[in-house]
Parts: structure tokens; C-alpha cells; sequence
């Protein structure tokens, strides 16, 4: 359910695996996220800067946890037949996928919150960390203001 | 004996990703623990200075400076996540 | 951009196609709904009911038109590198495909709230009915009051 | 001459997918049109009885009962929308 690799995924055939666990499914959901060549740009005090490469670093077995935590956590909140969430490590180059998330469920609103909420938490509360390498440049990856934002809309309910 | 990791931009100003030590004596919590490590590594002081910018994991699990230690614990020092 | 069609799709062609057209994409995200045996339940005053086939039913020209102002008032309110709707009429079976819309954008929140804004407008502004048939019995579905409710939150916004 | 379109559970109420008529010289809008239709089709009152369960297009875009006609307009009656 929970992958942590370095090799790239097939959409279809995490798609198709949704569908086969989820059984008599009315709605799936995938997100995927790409490295961008442009990153940062709006809300990112550093501007844009043209990404060679995106080395991705993680907490080996916190990671796991925290995201098992984040789906059980969607799982209670929303009555989902399957999820499915990926993230890659390692170095990564511009429009390779990043990340999947992946929520089948009986109805569309379901489906659409648990992936945006197993999203905002990934981004904030999984241990990974992204340096961008940029020529001869290389930073590590701001936190974003809006990621913080995102989770916050979440409290509520 | 306690096992610190370092992570990302801390692990780079640290220079280390791993540490072992004896919990000493007078270190009760997370707290206390860093005032030991800048005893030990003066240089850690770019990193720790800004509570920001530092997060703290005991056993895997995100804590404040507050948190007790136990021989045993495996600790962890970071920057705010940026995966996805 | 835009599909009205008998024939079945596949998510990891229409996957490629969003990813090519929108160049340096951060995120996509794919709803994609799928016809259930057991329509109804909560929410449903019919309950539920073992389907055997569902007949989607259209009004060719304005359905395009619809889904075309849709699409068009979505790229107005989100910065959407591409956009992608497929619509399957005639006759489906449980378990088959039958909506699909998919969103690419520099980042998740908008490619989110776009697939979402859509789909919402899909269900209750695109002139298309549902007749499912269980047994000997057919009747068309009823519209949703949670598709209604849906729709009200753009209002806001 | 008017197209009139009729779609799902109201086509199959009134019983034709589609007719064509010459716009009658008192009908100016939706709501004459619909008592027009009724006086040439009685049993067409089962599902236009209820405004809530009858949407009116014209010229493929919804429209409400004030809605003026003009020859050669394109006039569509069918139920809310279940597609998705």
C-alpha cells in the first residue's frame, strides 16, 4: 500500500491494482506529482531557477510510519476501498514522476479528500527532504508557506 | 546509548548523519541533549540556534524539546519537510 | 479536449497526452468513475439494487458545449497547463469506465480543485441520464441532492 | 418552424424523442409553448406538471419558462441531469 523507492511507477498498473483491491468501486483518484524544470516561481522567495536535478532524501522506516499513520488516518475519515501511495528517493531529473497517491472509493467526494489530504500531510509531515541542483548551485528546498496552509484547512474537520 | 541521526541541510552543517553516545547523567530531555551536543560540536550552533528550523524526532515520532529520553532512544534532527 | 463516446478509454494514454501537452506539469490529477453494481444506498431513497446495465443518454451538441463552458470556466479560475474530459454514452456495465477527467497544473492544489470544479458541473449542468436496469425492472436514477449541495460551494468562490 | 427535443424519462412520457411545429402565433415564450403542447398532447401533462422535474433548453442552453421564442429556435425538455 505504502512504497518508498528509487524506481519509477506505472500509473496504469497502480490504477488497474486500485481497481482490483477496491471491488465494486464508483471513483478513483490518482495524484502525481513531476519534477518541474521551473521550480519555485510564485510563493517561492527564490524565484525560478531552472532544476538539473532533484536529489530526494528520506528517514528510512520514519517515513514508512508517518505515511501508514497519514492513511490510516484518511481511512478513518472517509470510507475508501483502496489507497495506494508512492514516493521516490534518490536523484531525480526534470518531468520524472515524483510521487502517486492513489484513493478508490463508492462516491467522488471521498475519493477527492483522502488524496488531497494524504497529500498535504505527505508534503508537510513525511520525512523527505529535496535539493535542487541548478548548474552549479545546489539548495536544499524551502518548507512552503502554503504547504503549512494546507494542512491547517484540515483541523477543522 | 542513544542513536542521533541527522538529516538533509542539518546533516550537512553537522557534517555527520549518525552519531552514538552514553545519555549522560544530567541530559533529562531533548532539551538538555542539545545543550550537550554544543558543548561537544560548538559548530552545531548554525543549525540549532533557530527552533524553526530544526524538528526533532524520538522513536520516529515528531516531539519538542521537552520530551524525556530513555537509554535506548533513537533521536533524530531535521528540517521541516519538503517531500511530495 | 473534450469526448463524447461509446467506446472505452484508457487513463495511462490520456495520462501520456496531459503529460506531453502540458510541458513542465508539477501535478496531474485523474477522477475517473466507474459504473457500480450496487448503485444507491446512502443518500439513495431507493436503496440499493444489483446492476445489470446502465444506459447513459445525451443531447448531442449541447453536451459538447456544455462540457466545453465547463472546461472553459475551470482554465479561467486555475492556471491548467491541459485538460482532458471523456464522457462514455449507450450502454455500460458494471465495473466499466465511464467518466474520466483529468487535470495538469504547476501545482497539486489547483489541478485538485479544477478536477473537482468539473466533475461537479459534469454531474449536474452536462445533459446526461442514467436509466439502470436490474433485473426485470429499469428506471432512470434520480438526480442526487448531494450534487446539488456539491455545486453550491463554487458559489462562494 | 420550431424543433422540439425530448430526452430520458420525458421522452419516453410523451412518448417521441423529437417533433416540429410551426411557432403558434400566441405562444411568445417557454410557458405558452408548454400549454400549447398540452392542449395537442394531453397525456404530456404526467411529467410537465411538475416544474421541478423538467428542465427547458433553448437553442442548447438552459433556460426558465419566461424564456421568448423565435422561429427555427432549437427547444429541448428533459429531466435534471444524472451523468458522471
Amino acid at each position: 500500500m505504502i512504497s518508498i523507492q528509487r524506481e519509477d511507477f506505472s500509473l496504469e498498473q497502480e490504477y488497474q491494482k486500485l481497481r482490483t483491491e477496491a471491488g465494486d468501486v464508483g471513483a478513483i483518484v490518482t495524484f502525481t506529482g513531476i519534477v518541474r524544470e521551473l521550480y519555485g516561481g510564485t510563493g517561492d522567495k527564490r524565484g525560478a531557477a531552472k532544476t538539473d536535478t532533484l536529489y530526494l532524501e528520506h528517514y528510512p522506516g520514519m517515513t514508512e510510519t508517518s505515511l501508514a499513520n497519514i492513511v490510516g488516518a484518511a481511512q478513518k475519515k472517509w470510507p475508501l476501498l483502496a489507497v495506494r501511495v508512492i514516493h521516490r528517493v534518490g536523484e531525480l531529473k526534470p518531468q520524472e514522476q515524483i510521487v502517486f497517491v492513489g484513493t478508490a472509493s463508492g462516491h467522488r467526494q471521498d475519493a477527492f479528500d483522502a488524496a488531497q489530504y494524504i497529500m498535504d500531510f505527505l508534503k508537510s509531515r513525511a520525512p523527505f527532504w529535496k535539493k535542487q541542483s541548478s548548474g552549479k548551485d545546489s539548495h536544499w528546498v524551502d518548507a512552503r508557506v502554503s504547504d503549512a496552509e494546507a494542512l491547517a484547512r484540515w483541523q477543522d474537520s | 546509548m542513544l542513536t542521533i541521526h541527522y538529516f538533509a541541510s542539518v546533516r550537512e552543517a553537522v557534517e555527520r548523519s549518525e552519531e552514538q553516545l552514553e545519555l549522560p547523567e544530567n541530559v533529562a530531555n531533548i532539551g538538555d541533549l542539545i545543550e550537550h551536543l554544543l558543548l561537544l560540536h560548538p559548530h552545531f550552533e548554525t543549525v540549532f540556534q533557530d527552533d524553526r528550523k530544526i524538528l526533532i524526532a524520538v522513536n520516529q515520532t515528531v516531539v519538542d524539546k521537552s520530551q524525556a529520553l530513555d537509554p535506548g532512544d533513537e533521536i533524530a534532527f531535521f528540517p521541516p519537510m519538503t517531500g511530495g
